[in-house]
């Protein structure tokens, strides 16, 4: 099997599909942050990608690479998201095309870097660790799956790491939140599922559904 | 909710416009983006200063913008951050060169978007410092923040950090006088009424008639106790020992007090708390270098007020009497 | 009633010492006549101004105490005028020989109180004159007044004849410039929620949830109408509206405009205002030479907002533009 | 018969029973006064007396003549009465003395000039006139009565002055107020007699009783 390769338009893609999984989900992550925060997550990102996706023609035909591109991703993302989400999640895409300047595709290896130096900006912004219910709860253990799991193939690979986000997510429930706004709510957070540990799954599976798109499954 | 305002969700914008209106000769407004910055900037071969956060704390940030304090201020809506790509035309629009210092409170929002902005700003080859202010005494984690939230006392590092870099200083030597402020500064607050948020249309928490709340931040967040009303000395006293608690002061030393009015606190009261506050020092021989009351970092129309106290040092005594001139603030 | 003080008779001494003892290197107090002076009073070749009133409207009076504005403000107990004997002791101590000028808010109290001071204090062989300002465009009669209440426009007549006498002008000269800016500004006031008297323990008045009082003094005492509460751009216009019927202004004129908070009205729903009073005078070609935004003459915690609109020649301009360093208002 | 000569003592006796009355009329004069204004005439005017009262040994041997005396009572009621009636009976007493410096002792008809003095005080510190419903009712008309009633006897001339006050003074009871804070209550002050023009006669009234005491009716 040839190496995974992924060009440009994969990633304008995944930016298109995740803006229609947050349409989809957009009631279902308000909901879940109602429960424990200020009930705006979805709604959150919903500004966020609509706004993305308004400008995705332009900024796709401007950006002379993938990280120009996923770093004006990002800014959008920053400037509409708000709150704590937008930061966060802004930081992610911009900091995930860092590292591959000048490029206008990127290899499977390269995506999971890519990944990796996104959730580092979540760590560095957000300072939350794993236990705090956030979105943190997610993407670590996640992370470690992917990085550690060289000996599955790539779409396997990339599978187990969302199937461990998925887990991770699942994980906040009985939690108490320590960050964000949750944390105010004390032991009243216990019970809830953290709205930014779902999303960011739901976000990643958006990646692996494309992934499996290119390989033809 | 009674208001004297247009439309809730236009509140930031009218506001800046009207404090812009009412300032053109100091002051403009970068377009679309809720930044005020002096109308000189970029200062030659001055480090800029920068501060902002969620509006509804009037005069902060903006009524601090002018020669010898900031030289932008973000604003973000009502309570809330405001976001990197603000900042970052901030920080672009105040940078000469010489490197921006951003004056950030701990709230979990603030520092992150802040933070995100600096390195944005650093990626197009601007130096970026900052200072976390959190001179809150009353809670160590708070539902916006990690840690302790930065309050009032935020306005003594403006005031200091500005004249530093005013006088030419560089970048480091900004951050190590505000670095300096911040670890001598305690701020603590009590309320008496809530405010409303325009677009929340609701007050923020609810008080009996005879009820006080003690610690409480400058978004309505909850504080640390609530207790039957008390009088004003016996408020000036509570507030003092949580901060002496915090930051032992012995006869000899000096400090800066700021008595702040969170914004429907009739100025009779905030003299009547000073003076209490003044007699405290006083007996426990601590000197009073100099005394401000007034709403400086208010809470939309919350009643109550925080008290401040800033050790003082030689170098920080000369550039708190700097001149500054500001909407807010003139020395 | 919730407020932040020890006793109700005892607010306006404590706030005096309050304010005192925040300034101590500027002010001073006479003990025991809730007199505020400059500390340098009696300045030299100078004619003395004063200024005073019931209290609960602070800053003023006593705020306005300093370098080119006021050299000595009379407190009286909140909403009462101050008695003869402390404005006589007020004369005294400012008047260097050159004569005492008196800047008295137009109520049948304070001008009866003035009045009966001035003569004892010519009886003293103290040259005194005053003016009474009557800015407030609302009513003719009120409770307390005969003919036109003075409000926030009182400020810029501090400002003004303060500054005038700095300059070492003649009792004359002062009262003829204190004049012409009575001649030449008007205010008019609204609120949306009324003050609480310390020693009354109740509001002045109640307002539905709704509505806003339009063209109220500053005691609480009734306005002209009762409204559904309007938008911050319709209050703007109407208050304008009043002012411009009264003292007609024409292209190419200039003003200088105050936007007074009444006590517990955020900055922001001012700065909204202004934002509109400055679009309205710009539609209309009027020059705004300068603006005020803030708590300047306020009704305890009420919440509202006065606009006042004075026309300026080129006398007004550099007197308004001159040195002032007081508490409440730096130039 | 000789003619009337009023010594300093008169004076000094005047002022006891003035401040006697007061405490005997404190609650009338401020139910009075509740009915149309404030509710405190009669504690105001009690207040002032009550401290001139204190200090009337004092003033007495310091003054060196009837004005100087009448001066120090009439600042001492400045100070202490406050509102309204504060300057207005103030200024009565220090203008009643305005005349005669230098006197211990004054005669009748020196007494009806002090009084003008002190009327014309009033009038000229409170710019009412009669029908305003203020003690102007009662001081002017009585006024009128002691100055042109020259062929009576002093106690009679004095007599008609006090029974003309108080003909005034009941004259308030159907007029509007115009002047002070009754002002506030427009029509809804009809009905009600006015505090000040009631405390005004009977002011006048003590010194009518101690003219009688000395030409010993
Ligand atoms: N410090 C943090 N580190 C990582 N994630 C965080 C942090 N604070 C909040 N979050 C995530 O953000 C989510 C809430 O996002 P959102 O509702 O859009 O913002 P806000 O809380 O400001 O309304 C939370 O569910 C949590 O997963
Ligand atoms: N302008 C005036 N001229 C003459 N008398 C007045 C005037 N204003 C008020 N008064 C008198 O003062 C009386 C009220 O006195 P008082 O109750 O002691 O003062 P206040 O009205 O300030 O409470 C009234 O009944 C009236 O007779
Ligand atoms: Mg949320
Ligand atoms: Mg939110
Ligand atoms: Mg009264
Ligand atoms: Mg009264």
């Amino acid at each position: 099997m040839a190496e995974l390769i992924l060009n440009r338009q994969f990633f304008v893609n995944v930016i298109k599909d995740m803006a229609e999984l947050v349409e989809k989900e957009k009631d279902h992550l308000t909901k879940l942050d109602s429960d424990i925060g200020d009930g705006d997550h979805g709604v959150n990102l919903s500004i966020g990608f609509r706004e993305t996706m308004k400008q995705l023609e332009l900024i796709n035909s401007q950006a002379p690479d993938i990280s120009s591109f996923l770093k004006k991703v990002g800014m959008i993302l920053l400037g509409k998201v708000g709150g704590s989400s937008g930061p966060l999640y802004g930081g992610f895409f911009i900091k995930a095309g860092a590292d591959v300047q000048g490029k206008d595709e990127v290899t499977f290896e390269e995506l999971i870097g890519m990944i990796e130096n996104g959730v580092n900006s979540i760590l560095q912004r957000g300072k939350a660790q794993v236990g705090d219910k956030t979105m943190v709860d997610a993407f670590v253990p996640g992370l470690n799956v992917l990085k550690d799991s060289t000996d599955l193939k790539p779409i396997e690979r990339f599978a187990a790491f969302v199937e461990q986000m998925k887990k991770g997510a699942e994980s906040t429930i009985p939690l108490v939140a320590k960050k964000g706004r949750a944390m105010r709510l004390g032991e009243r957070s216990v019970g809830h599922k953290d709205p930014g540990a779902e999303s960011s799954w739901m976000l990643m599976e958006v990646i692996l559904n494309n992934l499996k798109k290119i390989v033809g499954e | 909710m009674k208001k004297i305002i247009n439309h809730p969700e236009r509140v930031v914008t009218e506001m800046l416009e009207g404090l812009v209106a009412a300032y053109p000769n100091q002051l403009k407004l970068i377009d679309g983006r809720a930044v005020v910055t002096r109308k000189d900037v970029p200062v030659a071969n001055k480090v800029g200063i920068i501060s902002g956060g969620g509006s509804g704390h009037e005069p902060a940030h903006a009524g601090y913008v002018g020669q010898g304090m900031l030289d932008a201020a973000v604003a973000g809506e009502v309570f809330t951050s405001p976001t990197p790509d603000q900042i970052l035309e901030a920080i672009k629009a105040v940078d000469s060169g010489k490197g921006v210092f951003m004056v950030v409170k701990n709230y979990t929002g603030d520092v992150m978007n802040f933070d995100m902005a600096a390195e944005l700003a650093e990626m197009e080859g601007i130096q970026v410092d900052k200072v976390v202010v959190n001179d809150d005494v009353a809670v160590e984690d708070s539902t916006f923040t990690t840690g302790r939230r930065g309050i009032a006392g935020t306005i003594l590092v403006h005031k200091i950090a500005g004249a530093k870099a005013e006088m030419g200083a560089t970048l480091a030597d900004v951050k190590a006088v505000a670095e300096k402020v911040v670890k001598n500064v305690r701020s603590m607050g009590m309320a008496i009424s809530p405010c409303t948020p325009p677009a929340v249309g609701k007050p923020s928490f609810t008080l009996g008639e005879n009820e006080m709340e003690i610690g409480l931040g400058i978004h309505g967040e909850p504080g640390t106790k609530r207790k039957t009303l008390a009088t004003a000395d016996e408020i000036a006293e509570e507030l003092t020992d949580h901060i002496f608690k915090d930051m032992p002061l012995s006869s000899g030393d000096e400090v800066a007090v700021m008595i702040n009015g969170l914004g429907a606190t009739p100025e009779m009261e905030l003299f009547i708390v000073n003076r209490k506050v003044n007699q405290i020092l006083k007996e426990k021989g601590i000197g009073v270098y100099e005394t401000f009351v007034g709403n400086f970092m208010t809470s939309l129309e919350m009643a109550g007020c925080s008290v401040t106290l800033l050790k003082l040092d030689d170098e920080l005594k000369d550039l708190l009497a700097a001149h500054a001139n500001t909407p807010a603030f003139k020395k």
